[in-house]
């Protein structure tokens, strides 16, 4: 089992940071107008990318889904490039084609969100068959939700990974709603990693709010997959601190109800009370990691606006190779 | 007359079948307390009660499924898919199993069911919740495909969609949700299969679907300005097609443009343009002219979008091809 | 739970005989070059469709498969409009227009046989859903393969189901083959069953070549799912006798070696055996049965072959309640 | 010229591609010992083991998604969905990722994959068994869709659109596996994108694709006796179009017969007829015909299926039509 390091844990940490600052200056200046398009925002379940990516090299693939920022911070891919993106610019990792629901970097091994619920699973499925034809050791992973576990896709990706024993990890971000539907209404079972045992693979529950042990489970199951061992589905028990969507306030639903007792388990604090209590974080610090990231952060902002937009004659590129 | 919003529309329409035929019910993806993703279903729940307005797990093909089922032993399902995009998930239900069941099993089949998805673009929503692929549905033998472009429209033809008993594919452009218009308050439905011609004119028709009408009579209103006379007619229901009204208004002006937000490639104004090419061939004055998006995925930038979907500008200008005006 | 009464043991015995002398006839009239189109043979199968079918109502709703004559005739479905159908004439369940795949009758509760793996499954669901809905107390049964169960109609329909505790019972006749793809291969796990607690809802495996096992297990769970209890998913271990459809020799993949030892365990000898021991049937009882079949078959062979084809105006009818 | 069947002309292609690239690799249903429901994979297994010649679950989504995921890290799958009818569920693989990643990502994506199918009646397989859809996939921006008619054009086709980067569509019709004719021993590839005129003439253009083709070519000898001259063009890919071969063609007879098995409505015919009423209006002598199937569900009974689908005396007839002969 791979044991938490310091250097892991810091970079975990980090990673957490960055992906709630993130955010948090996206819904910022989408709320100043700024953005075009939706934003589905990632705080509070930003444990699970960060646990998870802490095993992974740039050669491993992931798979994501429209509340993807995280994931693809956690990745590796910057916030010029993803910031750009949002502001629909042609600096952006997708040239201001894709937007939020679609950020993705090919040579990062992030093979991008799909914003059709589920449609990723089985892509991840594909990418770790590629990987075993080319003899490589590299993982893929998919991320998806508590409401992505019921479409056809979750189960005809899975099923095929197990069949065939592929380098696959799966990953359901159980934060209780499917859109505004809880979990107890779009299905009749309370874990979802419960689902593991319809494909013969292993099934575990984790702590979606507690960095560490995402870690640890994570770390067997990549393990397990680069080994040869097939695939894992992990349930991370999370929630989400925001609505479905940037406008969404949550009321219909309940989900206002349940925040407050979810964002005192706020997973960023979590792990920084771990590390200073482990003594591998200080004050100072700390203070760097966020000054550094608002610094990045203003740059990116920065970056973004002064970024031109696509040209006209964009919108005739990238539909083939070359043009027809 | 009143005017209320296209969606408060829709909500009338469910909300008056729901009363008048137990039978009726509405199932979908945060139709609940939600009230759709467009509010398209808001306040239903409170009404009618989570039995008759069921919150469906994300699972298309299943919803699809279930409201042919339901339908099979009699009940009068509305499912709601909503992006059209999504439709993708559940085609073998629509497709093999909606559509195919009356023929198949040899006309005894009880089909009685509505199939809501809205499409179109010009949100920023990008590739995959912004298509346009109506196409596809008119072109598979036992589907009705329905497409409204204004809130008296909607509201009439949803009710005919319901009362129908064959499937019906019911089109709602995102754009219009929020547009209002008068809306009359008594029961009136609108027959499925009867255009409207929603401006006169002696120039030029133009056949408009759904979101591309609203663009279409602005263009024609500036066209007058430049003394062209276009003459606009809505569809309304892109199968069955009221050919009729269609052509007479194609033969009077001897022009014809086709403007829809699908992209052009085996869009529905292929079938349109095909139409006329056999049915009106001599009295075209004209090659007829095709508004349609750009063959492209539709991209998330706002200054990409805009140049993807035809727009008012690009009906007027090719009017004005159409007419011989190049300006 | 439903004790087995000798008139439905009489009635499960007299039904796999005319399934299994229907397509014995089927596949002689094929042989002999007088039908179109394919079939798919059920025997050996005989059990599962007489064990459960034992169970229900002409209200009652069934959804079929490509191997869908056993369940058809366990269902009610006459020969004449069955044997008429084969020959594509006007006078069959569907008028000529379905066939051998699509053989159904809404006034007898069979909703007809779906062609695409696994598309009945969310129709049986719904069904359910209509029968809840209008207060009934019926219930709608979804027979589907092995090989359904990893396509994504399967989880889709199932989890809708159980999320809403439809009167639905799903049944899995596990034949081991998807086509010429042994289970083994396209799936991880060995008991289909064990799929159910991906759902919340009982599993049962049954011996699917033993009628009286089958009728217990389904009523078990028909009387659940009319009770208000939910469904069941229940996997009937089972084997086709005969290739995946008529031409298909089964020796590519290893059926053929596999057949002989099913063949041993034939159902209708084997319940013949227990009613016979149960004294609850006479040799001469077993020929009249025989007789009256064959009999009833040679009429429907009769009928079907005198039966005009559809007419030329045929063709454009049945699309739409009205023609447009 | 040694003649080979159209199945032993794709089993060709493909093995032939997996020598070369040790890239390319197959996954579909029963592909394996089986042979493929067609045996156009028959011997591959043999000769390239299991790891490239991936039976699947009966799973098309996993298949097409599969198929992506592993050409997004490098692999040039080939995926066998067998039945078009089967595609409707793998839409959304095919539509929402497969055609949109390379756009929606920005370009960068790795999108080398070829998706095969075989479409088209006449063997009494009803209404889920024997569709026409590729009008569906050619409205959809991103991908390539390719209509072999003959053993040649088949193996030439398949392995062009194997070495090609992007998605391809490869439509092969059920009919067509068993017939023979004239394929090359060598390598050689057919590019994507190219017409050919299969048969010249003067007093009408036949459009035919897939099977019509050979339908068409025997109507046109048939003509011929009458004194009537056809030129028959196969497009063999229906995107890109090879608009240039067909409307040159169109230009010369001035009349023009769009032949295909799908139903008329919406199908891919519609796109041809409006190119045509677009670019080659002044050309045309005579309203266009088109010979398609019926619009119904494709019935069982071969009586009816033989009324449903087009036949070279459909061909025939509508030349006769066109040219103003009627008899
Ligand atoms: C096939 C499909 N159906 C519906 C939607 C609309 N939709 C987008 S996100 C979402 C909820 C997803 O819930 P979950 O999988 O739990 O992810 P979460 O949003 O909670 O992260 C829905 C219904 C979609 N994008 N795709
Ligand atoms: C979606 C879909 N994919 C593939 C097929 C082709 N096909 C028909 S039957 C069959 C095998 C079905 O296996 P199983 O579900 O185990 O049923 P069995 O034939 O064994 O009764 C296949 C692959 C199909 N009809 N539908
Ligand atoms: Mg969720
Ligand atoms: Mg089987």
């Amino acid at each position: 089992m791979a044991k938490l390091t310091r250097e892991r844990a810091l970079w975990m940490y980090e990673t957490m940071i960055r992906i709630r600052r993130f955010e948090e200056r996206a819904i910022e200046v989408f709320q100043a107008g700024e953005l075009p398009g939706f934003i589905h925002p990632y705080i509070g379940e930003e444990a699970v990318a960060a646990g998870v990516c802490a095993h992974l090299s740039g050669k491993d693939q992931i798979t994501s889904t429209h509340r993807g920022h995280g994931h693809m911070i956690a990745k590796g891919l910057g916030f010029n490039g993803m910031m750009a993106e949002l502001y629909a610019r042609s600096t952006g990792y997708c040239k201001g084609k894709g937007g939020s629901l679609h950020i993705a970097d090919q040579d990062l091994g992030a093979l991008g969100a799909s914003g059709i619920v589920g449609g990723g699973i089985p892509i991840a499925a594909g990418a770790a068959l590629g990987i075993k034809l080319k003899g490589g050791k590299e993982v893929a992973v998919s991320f998806f939700g508590d409401g992505a576990t019921n479409i056809g896709a979750f189960h005809e990706g899975i099923n095929l990974a197990a069949a065939w024993r592929l380098p696959a990890v799966f990953v359901c971000e159980n934060n209780r709603y499917a859109q505004s539907t809880p979990q107890s209404v779009h299905q009749s079972i309370r874990d979802i990693a419960d689902r593991a045992k319809a494909y013969g693979i292993p099934g575990v529950i984790v702590d979606g709010m507690d960095a560490a042990a995402v870690y640890e489970v994570a770390g067997e199951a990549i393990g397990r997959a680069r080994g040869g061992g097939g695939p894992t589905l992990i349930e991370a028990k999370t929630f989400r601190f925001w609505g479905h969507y940037l406008g969404d306030p949550g009321t219909a639903y309940g989900h206002d109800r349940e925040a407050p007792k979810w964002k005192k388990r706020d997973p960023i604090p979590a792990l920084g009370g771990l590390l200073r209590k482990r003594k591998w974080l200080t004050a100072k610090a700390d203070e760097e990691i966020l000054a550094r990231v608002k610094g990045e952060l203003d740059a990116a902002v920065e970056f973004a606006r002064k970024s031109p937009p696509p040209e006209p004659a964009d919108l005739m590129a990238d539909i083939y190779e070359k043009a027809l | 007359m009143r005017e209320i919003m296209f969606r408060e529309a829709l909500v009338e329409a469910l909300d008056e079948e729901m009363r008048r035929d137990e039978n009726v019910f509405v199932l979908g993806e945060d139709i609940g307390q939600f009230g759709g993703s467009f509010k398209a279903t808001l306040g239903l729940l409170e009404k009618h009660g989570p039995e008759r307005i069921r919150n469906t797990p994300i699972a298309e093909e299943a919803i699809v499924g279930a409201a042919l089922g339901a339908a099979l032993v009699g009940m009068r399902p509305v499912a709601e898919l909503h992006f059209i995009d999504f439709a993708t998930v559940a085609m073998n239900q629509i497709v093999n199993q909606v559509a195919k069941v009356r023929y198949m099993f040899g006309g005894k089949a009880r089909t009685s069911l509505v199939i809501r998805m809205h499409g179109g673009g010009g949100s920023s929503a990008a590739a995959q919740h912004s298509q346009s692929l109506e196409a596809w549905f008119v072109h598979v033998p036992g589907l009705k495909v329905v497409m409204p472009s204004t809130p008296k429209d909607a509201k009439g033809l949803l009710k005919s969609a319901i009362r129908d008993n064959d499937p019906v594919i019911f089109v709602e452009h995102r754009a219009l949700y929020t547009v209002k218009g008068p809306v009359p308050e008594g029961e009136y439905t609108i027959p499925l299969g009867a255009a409207e011609v929603k401006r006169e004119g002696s120039d030029a028709t133009i056949v408009a679907t759904s979101s591309m009408v609203g663009k279409s009579l602005q263009a024609a209103e500036e066209l007058a300005k430049e003394g062209i006379s276009c003459e606009v007619v809505d569809p309304r229901t892109l199968f069955p097609l009221d050919k009729e009204t269609i052509l007479a208004s194609v033969r009077k002006t001897g022009r014809l443009l086709i403007a829809h937000e699908a992209v052009r490639r085996c869009g529905w104004g292929a079938e349109m343009a095909a139409i006329a090419g056999e049915e009106a061939f001599d009295y075209l004055d004209a090659p007829l002219v095709r508004v349609c998006a750009k063959e492209t995925p539709v991209p998330y930038s706002p200054r990409l979008e805009r140049l993807h979907i035809p727009q008012k500008e690009d009906v007027a200008a090719g009017v004005r091809r159409l007419v011989g005006v190049a300006r």
